[in-house]
């Protein structure tokens, strides 16, 4: 049973990330990587990782993704050209990938951690519940918890920045 | 269950917490100013707030000048290497915000967020410098860039900067993707988060030398690698300092790779100590290739940002040189370096800004042609930086090469030692070179035609007497005269970076 | 003392930004006369018989890395110093005598280049003298570069200054590096803390192996700064490119460095390396008398026939110190002061001639003697000392240096009095293309200025009294040249007589 | 299904990203691999806490989470502006600075 | 006051006569530097005699002494002191120097008298004389040399004294360099002693020589050869010689001072001075026989075939240095030695009477267009007259008497040296012969236009002034002696200085007539007693025998020269059409310049052009340019790469991520 969701979800987080990288148009590529982030919830629950899977679905796919697509309509996303200026790029790539992946996964396969080949220890059902995750973060990690709400101002602020009018309007005509 | 809040040492937490507090009133402040509808006192007040908030900061931190305590649970370390790296970044913000002053871009970002972005990176770059975790490394490092992201864009209305801050922002967070799936692995190996217990993790006999392991190094390491521009992780170096508002330029150039090496140093040099024999070597050859690369680079550069840039990369590799040899010496060295690297860049990009506002040329070499004549002092500063970069005598640099020299002979990697004299012989080509446009050609022809690299069709207006502010003039000189009085007295410098690396062995 | 001799160079310059531009000259001559005021009082209290070091200073200067601020004269050095300070005032007052631009900049590097110059000389602690070795450049570029002439048949002044101080440094950062590989290795062998002191690092020289590749480190910097055969690639240009008033001093210290470097650190510090690479060094001095000879002789150039010869008569000076034997060195030592008292009045009578002419080719000029005796004589006097004439201080110094040779390697010694031959011819040749020979109709025959002549004159005043008096110097360098030839297992003085 | 597999599938999305990244040209899309980047990251750290059996992967993901959104918001708050400034959203065609 | 102290005053005298001329130049009148000049050399005369009585004072043997007034350059091992030595030798040269050199300064004074440069030459005229005291009395070899040295360049300035000339330019380098050349052979010599003695002083390095050297031993010989190459290149031996005709550049007073009296004679004082090592070399003694006998016959057969006056005498100074060489280099000490101050005398007479010729010939020296000068001047034609038979050893003329001791030694030591006699005598016969021709082309006959000139108007003939080695026309500025010139007849310092010498060269033979008298050698022969060769002494009765041979021969060249300029002045023509080679072969001085030119000077020159224009470009350029476009090129690739495009970082990046991943993974275990 879990052996199948989990194909299942791997299949569709694959499948999710390739239609990123393939589909010409942003805006599919935009619904390609939600459907790769539910599958990646997927597979958060099947770690136990309950409350990582509900912010996956909350944060990502509610309000990460709404402003992709808002963007995107707005720049109007038209399909970019085949044409490769850079030469060599597009056979290097893909070697680069496949050489990236072979090594990782022979980093972790050839690994003499026993831990790996098994599902994991057993752990008492609160592992990973929200109430798990909260005492973390309010104790050991306060710190970055409060950090990464200083990081979301600012990069609040600076969209504001960088969106508002004000740039342009100053802009010198082109 | 039960909570147990964690002890907060608030004497401790309070350099933070001033900064936190700090980017807060620079972002409110202006925006009862503005509603006042007078932008030009917002700027000013922002300004004064942010150098007050420095000032408050540093203050804080040398307050815990010479006493370790661990912070929150163990998240952070507020240590003498702590501060002392935070002390240069705060300096280079300090500087930053003087150069800013009628900078475009900061007008453009608007009254208080083009500075409060700058103490939020300043802010990472604290928390960076304490960071005991992976999460907080994580955090910090993200903090301290993605604010660098959006200034280095911030002058709008020039396509450079904007280019600039596209190229950082993908390049940089691909870096941080490797960081963290590095960071993924060693957490994988060794169960824990925290230095200490990845420490005890890979130290631990079944794992020493762990294919999981040792990528995950790796990959850290390109991830610090990426932020202090060591080849070939440095591409993105030339581009944004060229491309990013001249102050902002001249706050990475230091400050970043200032708290870039701090984590750097905390994170091979103690948590991964137990590796040492496998990463020495391939850090080695990279700071090698990033002496090389660095200084080639920069030979026949028109753009002084962009030498600057690749200079700063060779800088990169020379400092590195202090951290692959491991050891106490290694680390005083790097914060030598680093302390001094603050004072010449700054005195170098001090003269840059205003030249630019000053002639028509931008950063092209040409405008500080016959600066000696014109404007001794602005010449002079940029003089003393660029004798100090070539590591010349009786210049802090020149002390810094000898330190880290020292460190690595003592270290038993002479070969890498040559190689930064090596490095340093052909970086003169390009420093004076400049040295030789002030000194030894006519004036600046004012009225040239404008295609020039760095001065964009979307030029700012010139400032004739830019070159006599002292919001300009002040710090360079402040920074040339610290190049000059470190080369010749160095000793507290030398005492200050040997408390940093106590801290740590 | 010794402080203030070394810093007063540096403390008039300073002071002389506060005067207006046009005493800013005499202001300087004045420094330079001060100073040469100390040097010779420092010569006066100089104890002759003693082999240690006089008027010794050390303080601890960077704690933390061990470099200490030591300085310290013996038989070594004392005369480079006062050589040092004679030519610079000869050279800043012959500047002070001519209108220069921005006078302060270049009065101060004047006056910088005199204390790093100094330093170098005085510098008892290794990297000091590294440090100072290098701090020199920076002021002759700068003297070189800014008050340079271009040329339209080679490089711009800025570019030749540039080849020049790569050429150089190549050298001097190796030779940083080595510099504190010696110190560390000596204090990782000894187990004691790390020190860069040269009498301290002489007690026990490190291990033979590191010796090797230490030892060429500091050989490169000394052979480029002399120059010497092969390295001297920076020397036609940055020659061409040079103020002649700066080239005098240039010429007539700043080589003697890179030799009194061999007598003062390599010798004492790297003996089995020494005596190990003695012929390597022994051919590259020959090559150097032989090649700068055969330049010299072919070159039209005035500066260059100056420029060649120096190569030669440096080379004469390092095959002395490498005979590795007392009289050898001594005869170095002594060749090094004659050699900068008669190339500084040199390349100043050159720029005299060149006034008249208006011109630096030998070609274009002749029959300057006519209307100048005073002139042709003070010229005749410093080229039968070029050409180390028997009976000039220069003749003994070779003698000493071919003696050592002889004693110690005499087939060397054979290729090298070839040199003597050939300088005869070079050094003749200059003086007769300029002064005799019919007189082109474009080149005025003028006696030398009284002010010119008040420059020279003391200059050829004391290469005569050498002449007359070598044993002065010689006197006084011998013990410290013992001390420091002492290092090496060779035989040091006396003969190989029979009986 | 033992930990190997989700570790192996995340370098493999991993792998795929980058190669996104060096493949395509809108800066939209590169943001997307990114974010395929960062989550690949996540799946690695919430599996290992599973392995190792303790959270702090968990929260390690969480707090990822927040800087992926943090540098989506700045991206394409920089897309915006590029666009106003009336620039092709191409990276390639931003190439100003080189040499 | 003891000798040295009166040997000081010798060196001093003349010392202080040229700086007080050199320094005073403007200050002084011409005339006074003049007075000066003479009377500083006539007072080292005075001195000179001082010297001599003291020695004569003391018995035989004890007559050699050493003083130094400070230590020059003493340190490591080396020990050279500013001493003098005097002995039976020194004094005889010094005596030799300071007597003709006083009369030489008298006749410049003179004949010098409108030259532009009248203080400059009596300052070098000074000079030199105190340079070859030096020379004489030093006290060690390192001393020897500087006083070398001084001669050389000495005689550098007074060759190239006009030096607006190039000839004269030319000719002073090339006397110069070829002195250097000798210089360093003596340096070597000296060094060598050094080594093999360990001192440089004469009394230590001649007392130890004996004992240190077995004789023929290889390091004294090269000793010896060393010092041959000083000594030869000093007396214009071969085939260093070349350098002597074109010395006749020089005012002619020079030539009579520097390259017939004093100068070329120190090889012979050399030889003499250090006979005791070339007793322990026989092999380099014979060498340097021969290379004398050699050159006396050489020069003799060139002098016949020259046509200028100068260079003839020149070249007769040559051969007659080739007999001193030979003498003292066989054993002949006092004989070489007699013979040098007697050829001293006439060969000083011979070129005074050349310069007052010259002058009448307006600065022309073609003895072709020479004649009849008896009649125009009696006085200096006389003295050629005297002069001449001096030298072709007219039977009872100082020269006579001279060249035969010698002759008459090699004969009685016998073997090879025998045939070396027969050499001599041969050389006696050119001697003569060319002497003749010279006196019986220039004195008898139809006066040519000079003369003619002379005798009616009683007026020196002044043509333009003109080099008369390359026949330029020149302004009076340069050159022969100013616009006056002067003739024995009309100057009394010309005329009471060629009437003294005449007196010399006619009687100073009666010193030491073969069973007669025997003063010069009872004087010398002490200074000799430590090399057994000073003991053979040829019979009274060999040397009647030697004499008559001689008187025989030089009767018989006389007459020749007679018969063939005077009685058939066509032969000499014919001769020529007959035995071009030969002729050609006299003319052009045996084609040693070209030799030289070819072996030595154009490689050199080669050698250096080389360097200049290949080497240094191609290879101590090339390093450099190599190194530098290195650099540059490796800069022009980073720039490359550097494209610009983000997506290209990217590849990078993550290939070197793949790259360091793959180095750990290698060093995973």
């Amino acid at each position: 049973m879990e052996a199948v969701l989990f194909f299942v979800a791997a299949i569709g987080a694959l499948g999710g990330a390739i239609g990123v990288i393939a589909m010409r148009n942003p805006f599919y590529g935009v619904l390609a990587l939600i459907v790769h982030l539910f599958s990646l919830a997927v597979l958060f629950l099947l770690l136990t990782a309950a409350f990582v899977a509900a912010a996956q679905v909350v944060v990502y796919a509610g309000a990460v993704m709404v402003l992709y697509v808002f963007v995107v309509a707005y720049v109007g996303g038209g399909a970019e050209s085949a044409w490769e200026p850079i030469p060599g790029q597009r056979f290097l790539a893909p070697l680069l990938g496949a050489a990236l992946f072979v090594e990782l996964a022979v980093a972790v396969l050839a690994s003499s951690l026993l831990a790996l080949g098994q599902d994991g220890p057993h752990v008492n059902p609160g592992f990973g519940d929200p109430a798990a995750i909260g005492y973390l973060l309010l104790e050991k990690f306060l710190i970055p918890f409060e950090a990464s709400s200083m990081l979301l101002m600012l990069a609040a602020v600076g969209a504001i920045v960088l969106a508002s009018r004000r740039g342009v309007d100053e802009g010198a005509p082109r | 269950m039960t909570f147990h809040a964690p002890a907060m040492d608030y004497a401790a937490l309070s350099p933070l917490i001033a900064l936190t507090a700090g980017v807060c009133l620079v972002l409110l402040l202006p925006l009862l100013g503005r509603s006042r509808g007078s932008s030009g006192i917002a700027i000013q007040t922002s300004t004064a707030l942010t150098l007050a908030t420095l000032a408050s900061a540093a203050g804080l931190l040398i307050w815990h000048w010479n006493d370790p305590t661990e912070l929150v649970a163990g998240a952070l370390r507020l240590d003498d290497l702590a501060i002392s790296i935070s002390l240069i970044a705060i300096a280079a913000a300090a500087f930053a915000v003087l150069l800013s002053v009628r900078e475009p871009a900061a007008e453009q970002a608007g009254g208080g967020e083009y500075q409060a972005l700058l103490l939020g990176s300043v802010l990472g770059m604290t928390l960076l410098a304490q960071a005991q975790n992976l999460v907080t490394f994580f955090v910090a490092i993200e903090t301290l860039s993605i604010p660098l992201y959006i200034l280095c864009a911030t002058d709008l209305r020039r396509e450079r900067s904007l280019e600039s801050g596209l190229k950082y922002l993908i390049v940089g967070s691909l870096g941080s993707a490797t960081l963290l799936y590095g960071m993924a692995f060693l957490y994988g190996g060794s169960g824990s988060t925290d230095f200490a217990g990845i420490a005890a993790g890979v130290g631990h006999a079944g794992l020493l030398s762990d294919p999981l392991v040792l990528v995950g190094i790796g990959m850290v390491a390109v991830g610090l690698a990426f932020k202090t521009s060591i080849a070939p992780f440095h591409q993105w170096t030339p581009d944004v300092y060229e491309g990013a508002p001249t102050p902002i330029t001249s706050f990475m150039a230091v400050a970043t790779k200032a708290a870039a090496f701090a984590v750097f140093v905390r994170f091979f040099d103690v948590a991964l100590a137990p590796e040492a024999g496998d990463w020495q070597p391939a850090l080695a050859v990279l700071a090698a290739a990033t002496i090389a690369i660095g200084n080639v680079g920069a030979l026949g550069q028109d753009s002084l940002k962009r030498l600057l840039g690749y200079s700063g990369v060779a800088q990169a590799g020379y400092i590195l040189g202090g951290l692959v040899v491991a050891s106490e010496a290694g680390v005083d060295a790097l914060v030598f370096y680093l302390a001094g690297y603050l004072l010449m860049n700054l005195a170098a990009f001090g003269v840059v800004v205003a030249r630019e506002r000053e002639t028509p040329f931008g950063d092209d070499i040409r405008a500080v042609r016959g600066l000696g004549r014109e404007r001794p002092l602005l010449a002079w500063p940029l003089t003393i930086s660029m004798l100090a970069l070539a590591g010349m005598p009786a210049t802090v640099g020149f002390i810094g090469k000898l330190y880290l020299i020292e460190a690595l002979v003592e270290g038993d990697y002479t070969w890498l030692a040559v190689f930064i004299a090596v490095g340093s012989m052909i970086s003169l080509a390009y420093y004076l070179r400049v040295v030789a446009a002030m000194w030894m050609r006519p004036g600046g022809e004012a009225t040239a035609a404008p295609a020039i690299a760095g001065a964009s069709p979307e030029a700012d207006p010139i400032d004739p007497d830019a070159g006599r502010r002292w919001y300009l003039v002040a710090p360079a000189l402040l920074a040339a005269a610290g190049a000059i009085f470190f080369g010749i007295i160095p000793q507290p410098l030398v005492e200050f970076a040997q408390h940093a690396g106590a801290s740590l062995f | 003392m010794i402080n203030s001799l070394l810093w007063a160079p540096l403390a008039f310059g300073l002071a002389g930004l506060l005067l207006p531009r046009r005493f800013a000259g005499w202001w300087a001559t004045l420094g330079a006369a001060a100073t040469l005021g100390v040097a010779i009082a420092l010569l006066a209290g100089f104890d002759s018989g003693a082999a240690g070091l006089q008027y010794a200073v050390d303080v601890s200067w960077i704690p933390g890395l061990g470099v200490d601020y030591s300085l310290g004269l013996d038989g070594l050095n004392v005369f480079l110093v006062v050589l040092t300070a004679l030519l610079w005032l000869g050279g800043t007052a012959f500047a002070a005598f001519r209108e220069q631009r921005r006078p302060h900049l270049f009065f101060l590097m004047m006056l910088l280049a005199e204390t790093a110059t100094l330093g170098a000389f005085v510098a008892q602690d290794l990297l000091l003298f590294v440090l100072f070795f290098d701090l020199m450049l920076i002021p002759f570029y700068f003297l070189f570069g800014a008050w340079g002439s271009d040329r339209e048949d080679g490089p711009t002044a800025a570019a030749a200054t540039l080849k020049m101080l790569v050429y150089t440094l190549v050298g001097s950062l190796l030779m940083l590096v080595g510099a504190i590989a010696t110190a560390i290795i000596a204090a990782q062998d000894g187990g004691h803390h790390l020190t860069f002191s040269i009498a301290e690092l002489a007690k026990h020289p490190i291990a033979e192996g590191s010796q090797r590749w230490i030892f060429w480190f500091f050989a490169a910097a000394f052979l480029v700064k002399m120059p010497a055969f092969l390295l001297h690639g920076w020397m036609p240009d940055a020659y061409r490119a040079a103020p002649l008033p700066v080239l005098a001093v240039f010429s007539g210290v700043l080589a003697k460095v890179g030799a009194y470097g061999f007598l003062r650190v390599v010798l004492p510090l790297f003996p089995a390396a020494t005596v190990q690479f003695q012929e390597v060094v022994l051919v590259i001095a020959l090559a150097s008398i032989l090649y700068g000879s055969a330049m010299a002789f072919t070159q039209t150039d005035i500066r260059l026939v100056g420029g060649y010869s120096s190569v030669a008569q440096l080379g004469f000076i390092t095959a002395g110190i490498f005979a590795l034997r007392a009289d050898g060195a001594d005869g170095a030592v002594l060749q090094m002061v004659n050699h900068g008292l008669v190339v500084a009045p040199l390349f100043i009578i050159v720029a005299v001639l060149a006034e008249r002419s208006g011109t630096e080719d030998m070609r274009q000029m002749g029959g300057m003697a006519m209307r100048a005796p005073v002139l042709a004589a003070l010229f005749l006097i410093v080229t039968l000392a070029t050409l180390a004439m028997p009976g000039s201080a220069n003749f003994v110094g070779e003698f000493y240096i071919l003696n050592g040779l002889f004693q110690a390697k005499i087939v060397y010694a054979f290729v090298a009095i070839s040199g003597v031959a050939m300088s005869a011819y070079y050094a003749l040749r200059l003086y007769q293309r300029t002064m005799h020979n019919r007189r082109p109709d474009t080149v005025p025959s003028r006696e030398i200025g009284l002010r010119d002549g008040l420059v020279l004159a003391p200059l050829v005043l004391c290469i005569v009294g050498l002449a007359l008096y070598p044993q002065l110097i010689l006197h006084r360098t011998d013990p410290a040249v013992k001390r420091s030839v002492a290092a090496l297992k060779t035989p040091v003085e006396g003969t190989l007589a029979k009986r | 299904m033992s930990i190997e597999w989700y570790v192996v599938l995340s370098s493999l999305l991993f792998a795929t990203g980058a190669m996104g990244i060096l493949l395509r040209r809108s800066p939209i899309v590169i943001l997307l691999c990114l974010e395929l980047m960062l989550n690949a990251g996540n799946l690695a750290l919430v599996a290992f806490s599973r392995m190792v059996g303790n959270q702090q992967g968990q929260v390690f993901a969480l707090v990822v989470m927040v800087v992926a959104a943090c540098e989506v918001v700045v991206g394409l708050g920089l897309i915006v502006a590029i666009f106003r400034r009336k620039l092709p959203l191409d990276v390639d065609e931003l190439r100003e600075l080189r040499g | 006051m003891s000798a040295t102290s009166w040997a000081w005053l010798v060196l001093l005298l003349p010392l202080l006569g040229s700086i007080a001329v050199a320094v005073g130049f403007r200050a002084i009148p011409a005339r006074v530097a003049g007075v000066v000049g003479t009377a500083s050399v006539g007072l080292a005369f005075l001195c000179a005699l001082g010297v001599l009585f003291n020695l004569l004072g003391e018995d035989a043997d004890a007559r050699h002494h050493a003083s130094s007034l400070w230590t020059y350059a003493g340190a490591a091992g080396l020990d050279i002191k500013l001493g003098v030595y005097v002995d039976q030798l020194s004094a005889f040269m010094i005596l030799v120097v300071t007597g003709v050199s006083a009369l030489i300064h008298l006749y410049s004074f003179g004949y010098m008298q409108s030259d532009e440069g009248y203080r400059r030459f009596f300052s070098y005229l000074n000079f030199f004389v105190f340079s070859m005291l030096l020379l004489v009395l030093a006290g060690n070899f390192v001393l020897l040399i500087v006083g070398w040295a001084f001669v050389g360049f000495a005689s550098y300035a007074l060759i190239s004294f006009w030096y607006r000339r190039a000839t004269a330019t030319k000719a002073g380098m090339k006397a110069f360099v070829i002195n250097v050349v000798g210089d360093i052979g003596l340096v070597l010599a000296a060094l060598l002693i050094f080594r093999e003695l360990g001192s440089f002083d004469y009394g230590a390095v001649f007392a130890h020589a004996p004992g240190a050297f077995a004789r023929g031993e290889w390091s004294v010989t090269a000793i010896c050869l060393l010092l041959l190459v000083g000594a030869f290149a000093k007396s214009a031996q071969i085939p260093f010689h070349t350098w002597l005709p074109d010395a006749m550049e020089g005012p002619t007073p020079v030539s009579a001072l520097i390259h017939a009296a004093t100068m070329v004679t120190a090889g012979v004082y050399l030889i003499a001075r250090t006979h005791v090592l070339f007793y322990l070399a026989p092999t380099a003694a014979d060498v340097a026989a021969l290379i004398g006998l050699a050159t006396l016959l050489v020069a003799g057969t060139i002098a016949i075939a020259q046509t200028d006056l100068k260079r003839i005498v020149a070249y007769s100074t040559m051969s007659q240095i080739g007999y001193m060489i030979m003498g003292v280099a066989i054993g002949a000490y006092a004989q070489g030695l007699f013979h040098l101050m007697t050829h001293a005398f006439f060969k000083a007479l011979l070129f005074m009477t050349a310069g007052s010729i010259i002058s009448a010939m307006a600065n022309l020296q073609d003895i072709d267009r020479m004649s009849g000068f008896w009649r125009a001047m009696r006085f200096t034609s006389l003295m050629l007259v005297v002069g001449g038979l001096a030298l072709a050893a007219f039977p009872l003329t100082s020269g006579f008497f001279s060249k035969d001791s010698i002759l008459a030694y090699a004969e009685a030591r016998g073997g090879i040296y025998t045939w070396m006699a027969v050499g001599g005598y041969v050389g006696a016969l050119l001697t003569a012969i060319y002497t003749f021709r010279l006196v019986f082309r220039v004195l008898p006959g139809r006066p040519c236009e000079e003369a003619q000139h002379l005798i009616d108007t009683g007026e020196l003939y002044h043509g333009p002034p003109v080099n008369p080695a390359s026949g330029e026309e020149e302004d009076t500025e340069v050159g022969f002696p100013g616009a006056h010139h002067h003739i024995a007849e009309r100057s009394w310092p010309m005329a009471a200085a060629m009437g003294v010498l005449a007196l010399g060269a006619l009687f100073a033979g009666l010193v030491q007539i073969p069973g007669v008298d025997n003063v010069l050698f009872g004087f010398l022969d002490p200074a000799f007693a430590d090399s057994p060769l000073a003991a053979i002494h040829p019979s009274a009765g060999a040397e009647w025998r030697g004499l008559a041979i001689g008187a025989a021969i030089s009767v018989l060249g006389i007459g020749l020269a007679w018969y063939l300029w005077v009685a058939r002045p066509q032969l000499p023509r014919l001769f020529r059409e007959r035995l071009r080679p030969v002729y050609l072969l006299c003319l052009n001085k045996w084609y040693f310049d070209e030799a030289i030119d070819l072996l030595v000077v154009r490689p050199a020159l080669a050698i250096g052009r080389f360097a200049n224009n290949t080497f240094e470009r191609l290879v101590v350029d090339g390093v450099v340019t190599g190194a530098r476009d290195a650099v540059g090129g490796a800069g022009g690739v980073v720039r490359f790469v550097q494209s610009g495009f983000v997506r290209s970082y990217a590849l990078l990046l993550i290939a070197g991520f793949a790259g360091l991943a793959l180095y750990f993974l290698l060093r995973a275990t």
